[in-house]
């Protein structure tokens, strides 16, 4: 297991490294990084001289070669904007981020996973009706727009919740809901279809056939070969929530590193930029690398075709 | 659609009421919303460069001298009193008795580290222009310091009561500029209780400030802020009473707040000016906007006042100048009007050859609203314009290396009171002047040198009007900043975009 | 001499879908949204870009103070809000189409070459996959947007091609079972070439997939350039995208909240009748496959 | 009769609308009685699934029974209630399924699925459901039980898990044991084992046995009574000896004749000389490709032989014997690692693909799986035609050839627009012949062209097949795990085992004087022995 770990690392960590190379190249094709040193209302001569003290002048590969032999060594630099350091800032960032996906997660799997079997338990019931119509509307409800909606609703004229920031725990609730809602869909329908797989297959034939309980068959044979393609699932959709934050967090004015990537990007903040793909890339793999763990551990076949 | 239908009721029925800012009454908490521009990224305003910055640094820290924003007098503030020794060279005698929040002594030693260390090459200021003039600055004894400038410079007054605040000497040598942000230490009415950069600040009042600024002792004692990006987002604090004040709204927006019980709104103009830029020095390589004709045609097509009064609340000016009519210098009378005429626009471009209409690329800064209206108007005289509205950086890249024929932004002459902050930027040559001019560069130079009042107005008149005459730009309006507030804080905003929050208190 | 056993089922699966009622509503509610889209010109009352400042905001029917001339109201520059919801659909429909065509385009070839050649070409070709999907798409297409400029070309083309990934990802996977059927060694031991057996034996046995994908691709291109929009990095002004309507009414959202609920109903029941639709053909090709 | 355990009367079973039939069960009558062992047997779609898992109420949810009893302890299992139905079901009625891998659950060890049974019945501590299943697992005679017990599914062979499964059903000593179909995944040798395992167990336990198979040898091995089912009907039924004996309907009687009898047929004329194929020392290894699991397994150890013009040539051996394997080396589908395919002269494993591609034309493969052999998006005219356009043919030449080939099969020239789907399986094997012949080669490599096809079709297409080698000249290699088949159709057989070719020679002598042990402990394992006709190949040409 230790080798096959890591040879995925070693993937990995070519996947990240291609990965940065390319967001390098586009952030620093997206804007002159010397203007937004140099700021709103500043001169041409201003940005002319950041571009030289700065060194943006010289070949896009050399600046990139550079900023890889730092950030080996775990400096990332400062950010061009802030001026602060961007571990610093990462470091004060992602906590939000990361809580938030992971809020998000758990929201939508409280939802999918009881409401996936139940509907599979009964295929074309009034449960898998209302799980698929969930689904479908989930899918197509704009996350912004929902982030909206669910403004006015709790936030306004209920006035539940607070709107935004991060102080306390209820200020994650709302953005929880509209991103739970976006990773909803994928995980209720994985589990309807792993579930009713499942129920459908052989061995819980077997189970029940034993004599076997409902919840028994359910729990134990079922579930558990549910749970691998749902792991699966579960990582990307983390990895996706991580990096589709974006709106949401400029709409509830989370300072995570979703508004700090729209930030950093429309101010080609490159090393901010840089760090940020570097970490929802390290996050992405090492969520598949986790996944993959996981499912080994729930499921001795894939153990053995390592 | 259940739900839907519920939100709507509900949004109908929440237009009528505004959670009061009693418990912030009682608590005697400002809470502030602000960041529509952007976050505040350094409250080292030096570097930071930002307009909420300007804000928190009127609130913290004190500067040399005051403007009266009623008089437009200048009155002493750490300074008490100046003098020009010759053309170049200003003594200041300084306050005695004032100490910065961490307890330090102010005195000639701050002055000279805080101006010697911005004004310095690399220093990382952000806006060279508000520190270049200086040479250097002297020590002539304990209260008492010289600024050399480098040429003449008569609005030195002007930008030493400007974002040149004074920093504790010792401190900011010992934790620079990122330690400042993070700990700030001034003189000001407030002081600093906790940074969270990007998101929230904590102040409390400062209840030494007693020493006799023009600014007065803060009246409320916490004032907590936080930055939200969003419009909506600001409103929504708003009107559940998670905010107090807000400075951050579209005159719509301002309409509809001034009708909710237990708001206040108000619009108030800025030094901002809104412009289209033309490329008149043959950068973009486009023909049709080297043509004066052309040049005129465009300011003739645009509904100034249509467009002030239906989007601006009618808050703003109508602008003919290629500077603030406030600033010192910018005269209207000196301006070539172009009235809103549309035939004249027509003919005026059929005469250029261009009776069939023409396409023209603009870029604009975003989010630049106004520029779907200025769009409008252009079609109806058969300008077809290709609109790209991109963030600044893009849209300053266009500009700079020459894509954009014609560009729409905006200027905030730095908050500063004279019109060479605004013309003298764009005019004098260099690489941020589309005109080129040879004559108005040379009344520029002169008018940016000379301490005659009465002479810098003469030559700045000559370059107004040739500019208008030109038709270089197309001035467009002032800009307005849309404030709203809880009825219970007595507050006024101010013409210069600098709201004083220690000068509000609750009613 | 033995005749076929069943008879032929060639328009069995339109009847099926006749049949299907979430199918056929969704359906129509998709072919009426791509006819008004089609016919917007003659549909929308009003040019959706002509400007009326003096009649601002006017609300829609069943509001105080509406105007008949405007059903739906004006957006903040006087424009007929209807008219621009009318033509919306065409900016939605024609990123939602080019996105998919383009995405299609790549995921399956690169689907397709993965799965049927295995070994190293699908090792390169994973590695790609998962450089893609390790990309954040949002960063990304912000950047990308800023250097080509925000338009309705450069969008597409960004999110084109980066929302091939689940059509690569599914697409191998079916071609590797495809691949693994006997028709294909077949044609491979009558000497097919393997261009020949890709197109010919592989691709029509995986296009019922790419239609599926397809399909709620496009449900999420609109809503990915709804979201851009919104962000400001999607189509330009004034080009009527509702995403670019909801970005521009936000702020009014509590005192003109129509401006937001409406573009935000037509996305919503636009990417759900395409999803509805695409999860109906799921369905029904899914089974004629099992069969 | 008071010995009888459990009675079906009248069974009807509804099958969902639209369906070729309404009922899937159609009035079906039988008694278990304790001890026994009955069979039902029928071909695929007869029903007799669907009677078996009636019985315990297992039937999916669009399968509804409309009429009958059925009688179990003097209750009409049809109408107990869930709870009741739950504590018969393991206990007192336990079920041995098809296929063993998909049975077990993949994730749960084999003994915690056996202790299960206890658990579900609430039988016993957990020490002791854990001794009485290492017991079972020792009965059932796997060689290490305890580490059967630990064990994983994926970790046992085939015959070893159906051995687990017959061990959880004998958990908790139950009155009747259905088996649906409990060797048909297995080898015949495993078949063998399990068989007489059952019997054993039969003998040892007392339960009664309601068998259901497809296979008339194992009914012969293993049933008391026989009910041969037909359309969802019991067309025949009685004690095993007479109805396989002295059959006395006319469907029972036609089964019967298309099952291949062991004996082959006399050599029929004299074997040509010409040698058209020869494989020398062929080599073939399977690298493990998974990371950790570097196993290479050997699939074809130096495999010589030679195919002489217009025999058939067997190529028989249980799973995993490399038969297959040979078959696409052969066809150059997989790579050989060493050796030498002659045609004409010529050594094919040397030849660059482009070389080879002429080549292609001389061989051709007929495929087991009729649904996974024809492009399903292509019409039958074009799957027979695609061939010789590639190699060159004008396309009208190509496409009215392939309308002559399907008669020539057996089909309706008609059948050319239509789509695979639209026909049997034993009519799209007919299409893959046509298909196979379409390019006028020399060499019909066939892999186990008729063992997804029941009998009666088997027959019809073995006909087809011999038939047309014989009008065509062509030399088959014909890949198989089925003696029987071999018998009737070889001309040789080579026997394969691990990679290797371990006898070859006429078939006769090899099943009649097999010299190696193996061959003969493949022969002794046949079901049924004595069972079934030679086969009339000869007849029936199309002109």
């Amino acid at each position: 297991m230790t080798s096959f770990i890591i040879k995925r690392l070693a993937s990995a960590v070519l996947t990240i490294l291609v990965v940065s190379a390319l967001t390098f190249s586009l952030a620093f094709l997206a804007g002159d990084p010397a203007i937004a040193i140099a700021g709103k209302d500043s001169s041409a001569a201003d940005i002319a001289r950041v571009r030289e003290y700065y060194g943006f002048d010289r070949p896009v590969v050399i600046q990139y070669g550079e900023w890889l032999a730092k950030a080996l060594t775990g400096d990332f630099g400062r950010s061009f904007h802030y001026q602060q350091s961007v571990a610093d800032m990462l470091a004060s960032r992602l906590p939000i981020t990361f809580g938030l996906g992971v809020a998000a997660i758990i929201f939508a799997l409280a939802i999918a996973v009881p409401l996936g079997v139940a509907a599979a338990a009964k295929p074309g019931g009034l449960i898998d009706r209302f799980a698929l119509g969930l689904s479908v509307l989930g899918q197509a409800m704009p996350t912004f727009w929902l982030a909206l909606l669910l403004v006015v609703l709790f936030g306004l004229t209920l006035r539940w919740l607070p709107i935004s920031g991060n102080a306390t725990w209820q200020h994650f609730v709302m953005p929880t809901i509209a991103l739970g809602t976006f990773a909803l869909p994928a995980l209720l329908r994985i589990t309807r279809a792993g579930t009713l797989d499942a129920l459908r297959s052989d061995y819980v034939r077997t189970a029940r056939a034993k004599g076997l309980g409902a919840g028994k068959v359910l729990f134990r044979h079922a579930l558990r070969n549910v749970m691998i393609p749902l792991v699966s699932i579960s990582a990307v959709q983390l990895g996706a929530l991580l990096a589709g934050s974006i709106v949401i967090e400029q709409i509830f004015a989370l300072q995570g590193i979703g508004a700090l990537s729209y930030d950093a990007t429309l101010r080609a903040d490159l090393p901010v930029v840089q760090a940020i793909t570097l970490i929802v890339a390290v996050f992405y793999v090492l969520l598949t690398l986790v996944a993959d763990i996981v499912n080994a551990i729930l499921d001795p076949r894939i153990r053995e075709s390592w | 659609m259940f739900r839907i239908s519920s939100l709507i009721a509900g949004a109908s029925l929440l237009a009528l009421t505004a959670t009061s800012a009693f418990a912030d009454k009682n608590d005697d908490t400002l809470r502030i919303g602000w960041g529509g521009d952007g976050v505040m990224i350094n409250a080292d305003n030096y570097l930071g460069g930002t307009r909420t910055g300007i804000w928190f640094t009127k609130m913290v820290w004190d500067t040399l001298i005051e403007r009266d924003n009623a008089t437009g007098e200048y009155k002493g503030s750490l300074a008490t009193a100046w003098q020009w020794v010759d053309d170049k060279t200003l003594e200041l005698k300084l306050r005695e008795g004032v100490s910065f929040h961490n307890g330090a002594e102010f005195g000639a030693d701050d002055v000279v580290f805080t101006y010697n260390t911005m004004s310095a090459e690399n220093s990382g200021a952000r806006f060279r222009a508000i520190v270049d003039w200086i040479d250097h600055v002297e020590k002539v004894d304990a209260m008492t310091v010289r600024i050399h400038t480098k040429e003449p410079f008569p609005q030195a007054l002007e930008f030493l009561s400007g974002p040149m605040p004074i920093y504790p000497h010792k401190y900011y040598a010992q934790v620079g500029s990122v330690g400042m942000s993070n700990k700030p230490v001034g003189t000001g009415p407030y002081k600093v209780v906790e940074m969270k950069p990007g998101e929230q600040y904590t102040l409390v009042r400062n209840d030494d400030y007693d020493w006799g600024s023009p600014k007065s002792k803060a009246k409320i004692t916490n004032v907590i802020i936080r930055e939200i990006p969003d419009a909506q987002t600001q409103v929504a604090e708003l009107m559940s009473g998670g905010i107090d004040v807000t400075a951050d709204m579209s005159p719509d927006l301002v309409t509809r707040l001034a009708g909710v019980p237990g708001l206040e709104a108000k619009m108030s103009e800025t030094l901002r000016i809104f412009i289209i830029g033309l490329d008149a020095a043959k950068r973009a390589n486009n023909p049709a906007v080297n043509d004066v004709r052309v040049r005129q045609a465009l300011n003739y097509a645009i509904d100034r006042d249509g467009i002030v009064k239906n989007l601006m609340a009618g808050a703003a000016r109508t602008l003919s100048t290629p500077c603030h009519p406030l600033q010192f210098g910018c005269s209207e009378e000196a301006a070539v009007k172009y009235p809103y005429d549309p035939e004249k626009a027509k003919a005026l471009l059929a005469e250029a050859g261009f009776a069939d209409g023409l396409d023209l690329t603009m870029y604009a800064e975003a989010p630049a609203k106004e520029a779907e209206a200025i769009m409008g108007n252009l079609a109806a005289v058969g300008v077809r314009v290709s609109l790209n509205r991109v963030p600044y950086e893009a849209y300053r890249d266009a500009q700079i290396s020459g894509k954009a024929p014609a560009f729409l932004f905006n200027w905030g002459s730095y908050s500063l009171a004279d019109a060479s902050a605004s013309i003298s930027f764009f005019f004098k040559g260099g690489e941020d002047d589309f005109a080129q001019d040879k004559d108005v560069i040379e009344w520029l130079k002169t008018g940016d040198s000379v301490t005659d009042p009465a002479k810098r107005k003469e030559v700045y008149a000559s370059a107004i009007g040739r500019i208008t005459k030109e038709a270089y730009w197309i001035p467009l309006f002032s800009g307005v900043r849309g404030y709203a507030w809880d009825a219970d804080l007595d507050f006024t905003p101010y013409a210069d975009e600098i709201p004083r929050f220690y000068e509000y208190s609750w009613k | 001499m033995a005749k076929p056993v069943q008879s032929n089922t060639g328009s069995g699966l339109l009847r099926r879908l006749a049949s299907n009622a979430p199918v056929l509503i969704s359906g129509s509610i998709l072919l009426a949204l791509v006819v008004i889209a089609v016919a917007a010109p003659l549909l929308a009352p009003y040019d959706p870009y002509a400007q009326d400042l003096s009649r601002r905001l006017l609300p829609p029917i069943g509001y105080a103070g509406h105007d008949p001339a405007h059903f739906l109201g004006t957006d903040g520059f006087g424009r007929d809000y209807l008219s621009r919801l009318i033509y919306g659909t065409r900016i939605s429909l024609l990123i939602g189409f080019s996105v998919v065509l383009i995405a299609g385009f790549i995921g399956t070839t690169i689907g397709l070459l993965a799965g049927y050649f295995g070994g190293k070409v699908d090792q390169v070709l994973m590695f790609v996959i998962n450089t893609r999907l390790a990309m954040p798409v949002f960063l990304a297409a912000m950047a990308v947007v800023v250097v080509f400029g925000a338009s309705l070309t450069a969008t597409v083309l960004t999110l084109g091609f980066f929302l091939w990934d689940r059509f690569a990802v599914v697409i191998r996977s079916t071609t590797q079972q495809v691949a693994a059927q006997d028709f294909v060694l077949a044609a491979r031991s009558a000497g097919f070439s393997n261009t020949r057996i890709l197109t010919r034996e592989i691709l029509p046995n995986v296009l019922s997939s790419v239609v599926v994908i397809a399909t709620l691709e496009m449900g999420s291109a609109i809503l990915l350039e709804a979201a851009l929009s919104f962000l400001g990095f999607g189509v330009q002004e004034p080009t009527p995208s509702w995403g670019l309507m909801l970005s521009q009414a936000r702020e009014q959202l509590f005192f003109d909240a129509w401006l937001i609920y409406l573009p935000g109903l037509a996305l919503l029941s636009l990417v759900l009748a395409v999803n509805i639709f695409g999860d109906g053909l799921r369905d029904l090709l899914g089974a004629r496959d099992r069969t | 009769m008071n010995d009888t355990v459990l009675s079906i009367q009248c069974l009807s079973v509804a099958l969902p609308e639209g369906a070729d039939r309404r009922l899937a069960v159609d009035d079906v009558s039988l008694d278990l009685r304790k001890g026994e062992t009955v069979c039902i047997v029928g071909e695929s779609g007869s029903g007799k699934s669907i009677t078996a898992f009636s019985v315990v109420g297992l039937l999916s949810p669009q399968l509804v029974p409309v009429a009958g009893k059925v009688l179990f302890g003097g209750n009409d299992l049809l109408k107990a209630p869930a709870a009741e139905m739950r504590r018969i079901r393991g206990a007192r009625i336990a079920m041995i399924f098809q296929e063993p891998m998909t049975a077990l659950n993949p994730v749960l060890r084999c003994g915690q699925q056996i202790m299960e049974m206890f658990e579900a019945h609430g039988l016993h501590t957990h020490r002791a459901r854990r001794a009485r299943a290492i017991e079972l697992l020792t009965e059932v005679g796997l060689p290490d039980p305890a580490k059967a017990f630990s064990a994983f599914p994926h970790e046992l062979s085939g015959g070893q898990r159906q051995r687990v499964m017959i061990a959880m059903a004998l958990a908790l000593e139950p009155d009747v044991i259905i088996a649906d179909e409990p060797t048909t995944a297995l080898d015949v040798t495993t078949q063998a084992q399990i068989l007489s395992l059952l019997k054993r167990l039969r003998e040892n336990h007392g339960t009664a046995i309601l068998f259901i198979t497809h296979d008339f040898g194992v009914v012969a091995e293993i049933a008391d009574r026989v009910a041969v089912m037909h359309r969802g009907k019991v067309v025949e039924s009685g004690p095993t000896v007479d109805v396989l004996n002295d059959p006395q309907e006319a469907y029972t009687r036609d089964l019967l004749a298309a099952v291949p009898a062991l004996t082959p047929p006399a050599p029929a004329g004299k074997p040509d000389a010409e040698i058209v194929l020869s494989g020398l020392n062929l080599n073939k290894t399977y690298r493990g490709r998974s990371f950790f699991n570097r196993r290479d397994v050997p699939a074809l150890t130096d495999v010589s032989f030679d195919l002489y013009r217009g025999e058939t040539l067997g190529i028989v051996g249980e799973s995993g014997s490399g038969k297959s394997t040979l078959g696409r080396c052969l066809m150059r589908l997989a790579d050989l690692d060493a050796g030498e395919i002659i045609v004409d002269g010529k050594d094919l494993h040397a030849l660059s693909e482009r070389a080879f591609q002429p080549m292609r034309k001389t061989m051709q493969m007929v495929f087991q799986d009729p649904f996974a052999s024809l492009n399903p998006q292509r019409t039958v005219g074009r799957i027979i035609a695609d061939g010789p356009i590639v190699h060159g043919k004008a396309e009208s030449l190509a496409l009215a050839q392939a309308e002559e080939l399907l008669s020539f099969v057996g089909l309706d020239p008609s059948s050319m627009n239509r789509y695979p789907r639209e026909f049997s399986g034993g009519q799209r094997q007919r299409i893959g012949i046509a298909r196979a012949l379409a390019l006028e080669p020399k060499i019909i490599i066939a892999d186990e062209p008729v063992s997804a096809l029941d009998v009666s079709v088997q027959a019809q297409v073995l006909k087809l097949l011999r038939g047309l080698k014989v009008r065509l000249s062509l030399s088959m290699i014909f890949i198989t795990h089925d003696l029987r088949v071999a018998a009737q159709i070889c001309d040789r057989v080579a026997v394969m085992q691990r990679g290797r070719i371990i006898e070859m020679g006429p078939t006769a002598e090899i099943f009649s004087n097999p010299k190696s042990e193996y061959t003969r402990a493949l022969l002794a394992a046949i079901p049924g022995q004595g069972l079934g006709a030679k086969q009339a190949f000869e007849s029936e040409l199309p002109a």
